[in-house]
């Protein structure tokens, strides 16, 4: 099944995937990393198709997608 | 079912030291684009950046290749002492709009006059980021900036200079193209001209520049999705997206977003 | 009389704009005085710190070697600078954020669970409200109020909303202070 | 360079910000800029003020056509500054040949940084060749202040212009990234609407038809009126060296050894001086306010009486060698140099005053 | 018969200063031409001439106005201080190919940019007349020059700059035309275009520039009348007379020489 | 800076050509310029010679671009030249600092014209400072060469490449409008390959497979980082003090006055030592090769053995102060100063050491 | 009857009057003026029709043309 | 010995390569030479000096303030510069256009009809050569025949054809010398 793998520690959290993700599949997570961002997190594995548009727009280059 | 694989390979051309940009600024998208881009051609071994001023001044850090960092608008001029040095090394620029279009108009234009045969990616952002935001050549009109405060108005500062255009008017330049890191269409026509600004390089044929329309949240008083939008709706206004020339084609056209 | 404060945070801490507080509190209350930030090269994010001198005589150097006091508000900051503090200084350390206290031999210690008393009042911005309340009780250079006063003159007009919440803040870390001693 | 207190307003303010309106109290109605770090307050505040009062706020494409539109400027007769921070200050050294050699008025401000190339954006003083021996190629010189504190970053900049004027030559604010950052409190001299001097050589303004044509001009083919000029500019500095020489002395009134710095130099050798009990040597620091002219004469003196001399500098040793020039032998000069953004602590150079003080034989703790 | 009358008289923006030039330099004509549009305005008490770096270093002492010699290149930016200062005063730079399409191009572009309300004549003779005819970035392909000494070629010196094209592609301009200081009808077409652009100024509409495709027999090593024709029938190739732009009348248009 | 006689050929020939083939028979294959009287002609000999021997000569569109184009070369590891006049280097004043901050090996002839400003095109040195002070802002310094002939034009250039190289500085070779269009017998130094020295540092060539990526740069955020970059400068320009310090002496054993002058004002004094019984006062000339590093010893040696030391230069003042740091009040300096391209002759520097004589109580004719 | 005056002190020799006069109107002089010149005069008043072509490509402005 | 020979005429007159012929021919010589030229800002035109030191000593000083010949090839040059001569000196001029001889005290006069000369000759261009011609045989410090061989090694091969011209030219002007001593 597609998944994403989001480097939380990296991330900061700028909402870009969330924004252009075509199956609204992420979310901001709750968490803050040692940064004091909140990163991005998959919301339901189920909808991910793994088209990798969220790694496309990812400016952090943190998302690693897998098909 | 098949192997699960991994589908977006970490460039080769970047290094792992994590890049300094604010959340969400399209410096990072740029720096990796083009670092798939080395990839694809094979060409990171052989690869020169030259780093500029401005927000993108550690380029070298994070572009696994070797480096030069030039002084703030001169990097055509680096480019060009290099290049008539090692003809084979491919050499790119990576340049804001203070560094290209202010000051460093003079060495840009002389660049693409005599066809020297690097790889310009410049990124216009409409505004000084690294510096606090001041407003830069390619300033909107009415645009807030820190030092146009009421708003860029055409009797204090002039209109925005359309880099493209410019260059458009010279012999010189083998390919030129604007593109736009909004959208994820965009973004994926964005390397493709990256890709081609680069194989002109490397088929020898002279000058190649892409400008890629990007975002500066933090100066823009925007939220960084906010700001990809207004790059999306409002700077293609008055910087329209296209492939101006295209020396290996012969073309010129409206940029498609949907191919 | 020559205090040397010390403040580290990260950046959006709001560390300078408390530092700026207390120099401008210090100038009103007739001392001369210096504020001097040190930023890092990141436009967002990144380490931030200040040093503020309030002395009776010249302030002459406006940095500091071994500061008298001390505002530390992350865990990195409380790493890096506790240690340069002076002999029988006072630390003043955000403990919400930073578990393991800093071991400093002979120092006034302050622990202020800075966000946890802004997460009470409600306004995240107060975290460093709650930690110069502390400082100021516990140099008594100036007084939470001076500091309040100051704040008053300097925030435009738009932000004084906020002040019932910061001068909450600024009393809270201040009986924090009082206790302690 | 001073006004009474009591018609100032006391401000807690930064350094950037002190230097931007005292260039407004000084009478500055143009500005023409580049942004860099450490300063851009500066720009900004004038973008935000100038507009207000009537004046001229022009963002330059760069260094090199700034320092040129405040020569047109300064040919048309304004009161016009420009700000920069070491780098762009390296870019107008032809611009500001041309305006010594035409001999225009104007004031700049070098907020220095850590060098050479890009460096970093810390503080350093590693631009004084560049401020006292620079403005390009020939023979001249820009008139040097050096404030050390915002006080004096506000106070100079504001009587920068009435000196340039005296003298038809640039006045160059030397300081430094501390100083244009840190805040201080600072008593404003208030915004008034200064008479321009009459600028009769100015192009532009005056009705033609009363007065021959004017011509700013530094081409001279002629080798007599080339020295001539040159006669003329030296001239000039000889008449500043006698008028605006200025300095501060704080410490002993009968030293054994003599500190010599300024700008943010001079602040960490007064905490020396406050601590020369420590090493128990009877300490003296001179503190140039002008180093171009230099106060060769009040250091001689003092070199004449202390056994040593310590120069502390954040480079690696430039001020020394006008404190040298001075000195000429007449007693030992040393040198603590810092760079790259460090300083030296009080307790560093109390530490090396003890150095100097075992090599000229003096007892110390 | 009527009175006999003096049908030219000598300009009275001209000083009696006699002109350093080669015999049958265009900088002559050019001069000429400006001074005449000066009188006839009746502006020369209002004046500043920019002089500039070239054989025209001089022009402060040919031009009985107001003048000001500016460092090699700048003179858009002394311009543009000058104008801030004084937006009653007429200013125009006079400037050569090497002046201000060499060093001064990042100068140029960012005062048409900003629609600067001053106008520009220049000289372009595809050469670097005052420091003994070196390549200039107007310099034809092919060209001999004392730094191309077996002609320019694209490959070592790029191909030559259209600076009027370049300038047209910014909103800041309100007035560009290239002419030629050739043919007598080349001439008086000349002198309408400097006119115009002085006008242009004067309504405060900005940024205007008259290129002059102007001799340097000297350097191009031919005879003062040759030299004529050259301009003439080879320079007009690569640089097209044309009115690009003409905000008092929205025109742009083919030069009509014969008008 | 000198090679055997015989494996040379002799030609009249100008101060330009000579520098230019200079370079070439030093190594330069790579040749970035803008031009400028009074040394057109080395761009010119380069532009034809260049391309004849594979190198390349490609004319800057400025001399910011210029110097920008050599940082390019040298951090490819290109043996690279650049030359102009006083307004076109003090335009690359930010390059140089460039250069020296990221350590790169160049060579600069500044051939040096009358000024401030646009001045003129006669012979001046004025621009002392600017070379030995200058490069920009920062600390560093331009390892400094003063030729006074034709053949030193051309042997120091060739030279200068080594050095360059040696101390991974740039190597300025400071003369001007005469020594660069006067004609004189100059022996040249045969063109050869001249392997290019290993440049491990250098960006694009060698394999990156056998090697770690390369980073040419000068910005260092971390202080000491960058304070240890100075640091490191220093200590090679204390290594050249010790290894090329240069200068010639000539005249009496047992001199009165010391004349102390470099480049084409050397010339002048040699004519005055020929002519030193017409004013009866035994004289000795020290004449600098090298400015910086400074022959401070000789100078200082002679100083202390001397009644008095006169200073002879084409500007207001600027060698000088070397030369009074050297002799450090050990005897009376003084200086004859002429500028605008008016040059003092033999018989007014005669005249002058009758006056310096009389100061200090030698008698003389 | 329309006549051209060239002063023949500050002429340069350079011809364009000559190649450009319609009527042919004029020639270079033999003479050399003082600095070494051969100015250009007026060859055949006749022809002349005061047009003042050549004071229009005279780059030296040292041509009057009376009508 | 130490000769410094001055020049001086109008642009175009070849007065800077007349001199250079004399300073190599000096150098083939095997004396020690230097030749300064002094340009007016003019492209074409305006005047046109230069000073030639011939020396078996150190060069020196390769400017001159009284020279010990001159050669002076218009009558701007003859007025402008003659009294700078040395007591003593060889004074050498165009006496074609000079017409009014320049009033020198204590000099060795050569009257030159250099373009008189030239014109029989055929060859414009040979008026310098004359002078120089004069100039050798009137000083001895060289031979016309040293400067005529300096001319063949310095001109380019196709100019060859006209060195009989230069030759006579040369000869006639040392022949004056030589009848007016
Ligand atoms: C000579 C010089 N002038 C000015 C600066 C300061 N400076 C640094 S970056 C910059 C502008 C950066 O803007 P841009 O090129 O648009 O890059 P961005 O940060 O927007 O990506 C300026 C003015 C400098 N470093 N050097
Ligand atoms: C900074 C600087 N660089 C170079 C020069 C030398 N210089 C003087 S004029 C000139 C070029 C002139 O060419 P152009 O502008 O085309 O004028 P022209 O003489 O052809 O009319 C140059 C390079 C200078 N004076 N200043
Ligand atoms: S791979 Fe596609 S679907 Fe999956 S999270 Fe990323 S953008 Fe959404
Ligand atoms: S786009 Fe990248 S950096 Fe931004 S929130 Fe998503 S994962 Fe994080
Ligand atoms: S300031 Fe602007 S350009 Fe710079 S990193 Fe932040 S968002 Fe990007
Ligand atoms: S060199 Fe050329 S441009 Fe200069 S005056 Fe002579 S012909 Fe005219
Ligand atoms: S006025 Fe006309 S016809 Fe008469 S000479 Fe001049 S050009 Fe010829
Ligand atoms: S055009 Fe003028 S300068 Fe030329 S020959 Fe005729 S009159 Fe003389
Ligand atoms: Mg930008
Ligand atoms: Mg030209």
């Amino acid at each position: 099944m597609p998944r994403v793998v989001i480097d939380a520690e990296i991330c900061k959290g700028c909402v870009l995937c969330v924004e252009f993700c075509p199956r609204d599949a992420l979310e901001m997570s709750d968490a803050t990393n040692s940064r004091g961002h909140h990163p991005a997190v998959l919301r339901d594995d189920e909808k991910c198709t793994g088209c990798a548009v969220c790694a496309l727009v990812c400016p952090g280059v943190c998302i690693e997608v897998y098909r | 079912m098949a192997e699960e694989k991994l589908i977006n390979r970490y460039p080769d051309a970047l290094t792992d030291v994590e890049m300094r940009y604010c959340p969400g600024c399209t410096h990072g998208t740029a720096h990796r684009l083009v670092a798939e881009v080395i990839d694809e051609l094979g060409v990171r071994d052989r690869t020169v950046t030259i780093a500029t001023v401005g927000c993108s001044v550690f380029a070298y850090e994070y572009f696994d290749t070797d480096a030069v960092q030039a002084a703030h608008g001169r990097g055509p001029a680096v480019a060009t002492g290099i290049k008539r040095v090692h003809p084979d090394s491919v050499v790119f620029t990576y340049q804001g709009d203070g560094d290209l279009a202010s000051i460093g108009m003079g060495e840009i234009v002389h660049a693409a006059a005599r066809g020297e045969n690097f790889t310009v990616i410049f990124i216009n952002n409409a505004v000084f980021g690294m510096t606090q935001g001041q407003m830069a050549p390619t300033t909107l009109m009415g645009q807030k900036t820190t030092t146009s405060p009421r708003g860029r108005t055409a009797e204090e500062a002039g209109w925005p200079i359309r880099v493209c255009e410019l260059l458009d008017t010279l012999e010189g330049p083998a390919f030129i193209a604007r593109e736009a890191l909004s959208t994820p269409q965009r973004i994926r026509s964005a390397k493709r001209s990256i890709k081609r600004a680069f194989e002109t390089q490397l088929a020898g044929r002279g000058f190649s520049l892409v400008e890629l329309l990007s975002s500066c949240w933090t100066w823009w008083d925007m939220e960084p999705v906010e700001a990809i939008y207004h790059i999306e709706n409002t700077m293609t206004e008055h910087f329209p997206l296209r492939i101006f020339r295209d020396c290996l084609t012969g073309q010129s056209e409206e940029v498609d977003s949907n191919a | 009389m020559r205090e040397e404060l010390f403040m580290a945070g990260i950046g959006g801490q709001g560390v300078n704009l408390a530092g700026q507080f207390i120099g401008r509190a210090g100038m009103d209350a007739g001392l001369n005085v210096s504020w001097v930030p040190i930023y890092s090269p990141e436009v967002r994010g990144g380490s931030s710190t200040c040093t503020i001198v309030l002395t009776d005589r010249r302030v002459a150097s406006p940095t500091s070697e071994h500061p008298t006091s001390m505002v530390l508000m992350d865990p990195t900051a409380a790493r890096r600078f506790a240690a340069n503090l002076t002999t029988g200084g006072l630390l003043v350390i955000n403990s919400s954020l930073i578990e393991e206290t800093p071991k400093v031999d002979d120092c006034r210690l302050l622990k202020v669970p800075a966000n946890d008393i802004a997460a009470e009042i409600g306004n995240d911005r107060t975290v460093n409200m709650a930690l110069i309340g502390a400082w100021a009780a516990g140099t008594e250079v100036l007084t939470a109020e001076d500091v309040a006063r100051s704040l008053r003159e300097m925030l435009p007009e738009r932000h004084h909303v906020h002040m019932p919440d910061n001068e909450r803040a600024l009393e809270r870390g201040a009986e924090i202070a009082r206790e302690t001693r | 360079m001073s006004e009474t207190a009591d018609t100032r307003k006391s401000v807690f303010i930064s350094g950037n910000e002190a230097t931007a309106e005292g260039g407004i109290a000084g009478g500055c109605r143009h500005f023409f800029g580049y942004p860099i770090t450490p300063q851009n307050e500066i720009p900004e505040y004038m973008s935000e003020h100038l507009p207000e009062i009537g004046g001229v706020y022009l963002q330059a494409e760069s260094e090199v056509a700034a320092i040129n539109m405040v020569y047109g400027a300064a040919a048309a007769g304004a009161r016009v500054m420009t700000t920069s921070s070491s780098p762009g200050i390296a870019l107008m050294q032809e611009g500001l040949s041309y305006m010594l050699g035409s001999e225009l008025p104007a004031v700049f401000v070098n907020m220095v940084r850590g060098g050479p190339g890009l460096g970093n954006i810390a503080a350093a003083q590693s631009d004084y060749w560049l401020a006292t021996r620079g403005a390009g190629h020939g023979d001249g010189r820009c008139i040097t202040l050096t404030p050390y504190s915002v006080q004096e970053l506000h106070d100079f900049t504001a009587g920068a212009f009435e000196i340039a004027d005296r003298y038809q030559n640039i006045v160059m604010v030397l300081a430094d990234a501390i100083l244009a950052t840190m805040m201080e409190p600072c008593e404003l001299i208030p915004r008034r609407d200064l008479p321009l001097p009459d600028r009769p050589y100015a192009v532009g303004p005056h009705d033609r038809s009363e007065r021959e044509r004017n011509i700013i001009n530094s081409l001279w083919i002629d080798f007599d009126v080339m020295e001539a000029v040159n006669l003329r500019i030296e001239e000039r500095y000889t008449r500043a060296g006698e008028e605006i020489t200025d300095w501060e002395e704080f410490g002993s009134d009968d030293p054994q050894i003599m500190l010599c710095a300024y700008g943010i130099s001079a602040r960490i050798c007064e905490s020396v001086v406050m601590r020369a009990d420590e090493a128990g040597v009877r300490l003296r620091l001179i503190r140039p306010r002008t180093v171009f002219p230099f106060p060769t004469e009040p250091i001689r003196r003092w070199a004449e009486r202390v056994d040593a001399t310590l120069v502390v500098e954040l480079s690696m040793g430039q001020f020394v060698e006008d404190v040298r020039l001075a000195v000429e032998g007449s007693c030992p000069v040393e040198l603590l140099a810092r760079s790259g953004g460090n300083m030296p602590t009080p307790g560093d150079v109390l530490q090396k005053v003890r150095e100097v003080a075992r090599h000229v034989g003096v007892a110390a703790k």
